[in-house]
């Protein structure tokens, strides 16, 4: 059997359905809350956090924001398809290790994991969303025809065994159930309840997954309107913890149908090179104001979001 | 229609890509340079190709200009015949469904094994870190042909990756089938910036089949990590046409996010 | 409101297993019998209990009357939380989020173990051949409490089952967890015409917890193929209420495909 | 390691996906054809037969009516959810196999196993959906946390192994590559895009886990109608080998928001207990028509599925 030595995030299966049964309510009960309580109340230091979809498509941007404001302390992400987030969570102070999927561009979380400031395990998109599947569905890990031979067999927690059936090596990785699983939607209710239009990476699968489920949405609608159209529903309320109502949640990333990225303001991200530069854009975008309404107005402001939903102008599919 | 005097390496290399894939296939398109191999190709060569994304999109029209940064955004998710998510979007690739991945590279070996993961020192320390596999990895095990996409510069042709992210032939025939990976997959071609490799069918080390019009194999081979064999007959390359620049330039991608790079001209 | 005189067994088994339900859990659900006293339950005592279906439905609101037969059909199925398919309704189980499980049986012996697959003969010749787990194994398996329902026959509870299709807690305390399953989980109760079971929390045997009002607990036991443990308090459990009945044969199954059954009478 | 010595329908996924590159052609070709060219040319004596959903609700029933009017043999049926498909399947001599599933209820099948005219396997709904998962996955096998002490080990493929993250037993179910998948859609187009409405056992799974897929569809739409909303394609049309438009064609059962099953034919067919009933019943129903339309015509007549329709007054959520 060839395989890494490295730290993974598990869970025996058993811990988890017991954490569900004690902790993951079946009541329907109202659980809005502001990102701030729900912050406070869901994420704690050293939690293993995961996010959908990406950070320029439907990313729970507000809710990472919220996070490093509130100073969390040595989470560790899960970077399926990170840009910015992850740049940003290191540089705050927040992250300290990461499960790569793909690290997300720009200098400067380059510089941090040469410079040793976080600690990575080199999976692939595919792989992590594997695991993740694996925790939805319960069971310890799941086979994989990939990442075999490569370097990645050593330097995550993939193991290399002869499958049972073709007596052939199959890859197969552990199951992934994250503490923390954030994803911004198009509509919830009140319950938890959470639709989104479009594609995902693994939102359902996450949900499952995840010990605790703060849903994001750009609107809250009336539960019955989940069962008036019951394919529709991607989440359903018990998986979930907190629900925060946060139009324009993704920005500076869009939400397919609703509105554009801000490439403007995406440049001026992508643009950051040294930690002074970085601080200055921690300190104005996100320390500097009390919350994510706060922001909207001060630092993006409403004309911009008009512009932005006025991009938006492909509603086709998204309903 | 004539080709043009000056263009980008980029240029080249997404012309090049392009008129590789066939039409009527499917394709698995990885992000950034090869997202707009696939929109040029399908506007010029391959109506009919099948995109498909990890982000769980499977055969979109995707319309331009291209938004950068956005695979998974309304304009290139376009009209898609069907929208799920990553498990899925796999799948197609592991059952066989997939006839080409396209992904970017680092480094390359002469198997074609790809690094997009760091560059020198260590793993926990390396002196340059990149983002790492993405969906690279599944592409280049799971696809059945795989276009490797990268600029031409003799550094990044080695004899050993320095992280091996994305495996091509491993250490030679039949490794990859050894190591467990699906049957009958590898590379395909390596696309760069001023030639074309493909891989021996014997010994599976990559060997150039072409180079850019104008320019002579040896400038080409000169200062690689390791010298691939050389095809009996050469291809000579095409630079870009009019038509595929003025789609690129004027349709694709206006802003010049991807295309832009360095200016070349044919030599004469 | 009173009881009522006379009643079907069945009857008695819809509506014992409907007063043990819990409001606001979730149960998954079997196919027949189960699904009408997951109905009757929420028409009369659990308002908020969430069924899950194997075909895929969560938390429908079901309309009355039952369409027998028809687990994924309309009716059944009608306002539903979510729509999906096999693969995740049973993930709700897996991962713990499925608190009550609902399922018949042939035979059950001393550790409630199940057999829906045949009896006698061997299993490549049986005597008689039934249609095996379905997702019955699922169930039983995978839901933090399971409840069986059966007709209280005593050649059903044998001290072997002929055919282990869904486990119970196997050959007794810990022997579950031996074998892999879930943490935690197993038989609950065994709802039969007559009777109330549960199971010894040390030693895992059934354990006759309540009998039908009038019977005594030897009339019950008589015949069994296992001496089952006895509660020092039984319960004494009340016939079907005029609601539930008025419910039950007006409501929801008016063409009694599902509740006709064995007339019974509460002996005086 | 604990495991049955049975047979199982196994193929390596090498050998599957080269079946898949040599077959499944990705050009978008019309694969419009009748039932009987579908089956003349798609199923083949001794082929390992898989179908979506029940027999009551949305089944290919007639598609099974035209493999037994072609009086196909040695099948090897997959009876994830059937009723009375595969008693029909056994009495007219073209199923020799079952993987188990739910057998379906009636004297007539439990005699015919307990005679031995037909072998099965013991599997569970959730196991035969976990092998199509495998299948679909390109992996080859599934892990689960069922099956696990049961008599179902020993009489089916299923294995139980040291898990290596936990190491405690596992039960490791094969991948599930049918030869054929018959599903009956609402909607589908020319080249075999389709969409379910409502649930469905595993139709995407199945239909990339098939090597060929025969979709049966209510009504031929629009390829473009796909494009618009592709959060509602179900299956792609490079999964699918052919498409018949057989409209009623779950006839005795339902379409949820087409029309709804008619119990009276449903109650002949529970009723059914000897040989010669059976035969009486196929050769009405079956051999006695040449074809579906006729089936209906002079079988089932227009005022019968004038009132399955009627019945079927539920519609919201089917669209």
């Amino acid at each position: 059997m060839l395989q890494g030595q490295v730290e993974i995030h598990f869970t025996h299966p058993d811990d988890f359905r017991e954490w569900v049964r004690e902790n993951k309510k079946r009541e329907a009960v109202e659980k809005l809350m502001t990102e701030r309580e729900a912050v406070a109340r869901l994420v704690a230091d050293g939690d293993y956090i995961a996010y959908d979809f990406s950070s320029l498509t439907r990313g729970p941007q507000a809710m990472v924001r919220e996070i490093i404001r509130q100073r969390r302390y040595g989470l560790w992400v899960c970077a399926e398809f990170t840009l910015h987030e992850t740049a940003l969570l290191v540089a705050a102070g927040c992250c300290s290790r990461i499960d790569v999927g793909f690290l997300g561009y720009g200098n400067y979380i380059g510089r941090a994991v040469a410079e040793g400031k976080v600690k990575v395990f080199e999976w692939t998109n595919g792989a992590l969303a594997s695991r993740m599947l694996a925790g939805a569905r319960g069971i310890p890990f799941m086979p994989m025809r990939n990442l075999l031979g490569t370097d990645g067999v050593k330097y995550s927690g993939a193991k290399v065994v002869s499958d049972p059936f073709t007596g052939e090596p199959v890859c197969l990785v552990p199951a992934l159930n994250p503490d923390v699983f954030l994803v911004h939607v198009h509509q919830a209710d009140v319950y938890g309840n959470a639709r989104i239009f479009g594609t995902n990476l693994f939102a359902l699968e996450a949900a499952m997954a995840a010990k605790k489920v703060i849903v994001s949405a750009e609107e809250i609608i009336d539960p019955l309107e989940f069962r008036k159209e019951p394919a529709k529903t991607t989440i359903p309320y018990f998986l979930v913890s907190a629900v925060v109502h946060l139009p324009f949640g993704a920005y500076p990333g869009g939400v397919p149908g609703r509105y554009e990225l801000d490439l403007e303001h995406i440049d001026k991200l992508n643009a950051i090179q040294t930690g002074e530069e970085m601080q200055g854009y921690l300190q104005e975008y996100i320390y500097g104001v009390q919350d994510h309404m706060e922001f909207l107005e001060k630092r993006v402001g409403w004309e911009k979001l008009q512009e932005l939903i006025r991009k938006a102008s492909i509603r086709e599919g998204y309903h | 229609m004539g080709t043009v005097a000056e263009f980008t390496d980029t240029e080249f290399m997404i012309c090049s890509a392009a008129r590789i894939l066939e039409d009527k296939k499917t394709v698995f398109v990885g992000w950034g340079m090869p997202q707009v191999v696939a929109i040029l190709a399908e506007k010029l060569y391959t109506p009919n190709l099948v995109q498909i994304f990890e982000f769980g999109a499977l055969g979109p029209q995707s319309l331009t200009p291209f938004v950068r940064g956005t695979m998974g955004g309304p304009s290139n998710v376009f009209r898609s015949l069907q929208w799920t998510n990553m498990n899925w979007a796999f799948s197609y690739a592991v059952t066989g469904h997939i006839d080409y991945g396209m992904i970017g590279a680092l480094q390359v070996d002469q198997y074609g094994n790809i690094n997009s993961t760091l560059l020198g020192g260590n793993y926990a320390r390396p002196k340059r870190r990149f983002p790492g596999s993405g969906g690279g990895n599944e592409v280049a095990s799971l696809c059945w042909k795989t276009l490797i996409i990268l600029k031409h510069e003799p550094r990044r042709f080695v004899l050993e990756v320095d992280f091996l992210t994305s495996p091509g032939y491993l250490d030679g025939p039949g490794a990859r089938e050894k190591a467990g990976l699906p049957r009958g997959t590898g590379p395909y071609r390596v696309v760069t910036s001023k030639a074309l490799f493909g891989f021996d069918e014997e010994t599976k080390q990559m060997k150039l089949v072409g180079v850019l019009k104008g320019l002579k194999p040896e400038q080409v081979i000169q200062g690689m990590g390791f010298t691939p064999l050389v095809a009996e007959k050469l291809v000579e390359l095409e630079p870009p046409t009019a038509d595929e620049i003025r789609m690129l330039r004027e349709e694709i991608d206006p802003s010049g996010i991807i295309i832009r790079g360095e200016k070349m001209r044919v030599p004469r």
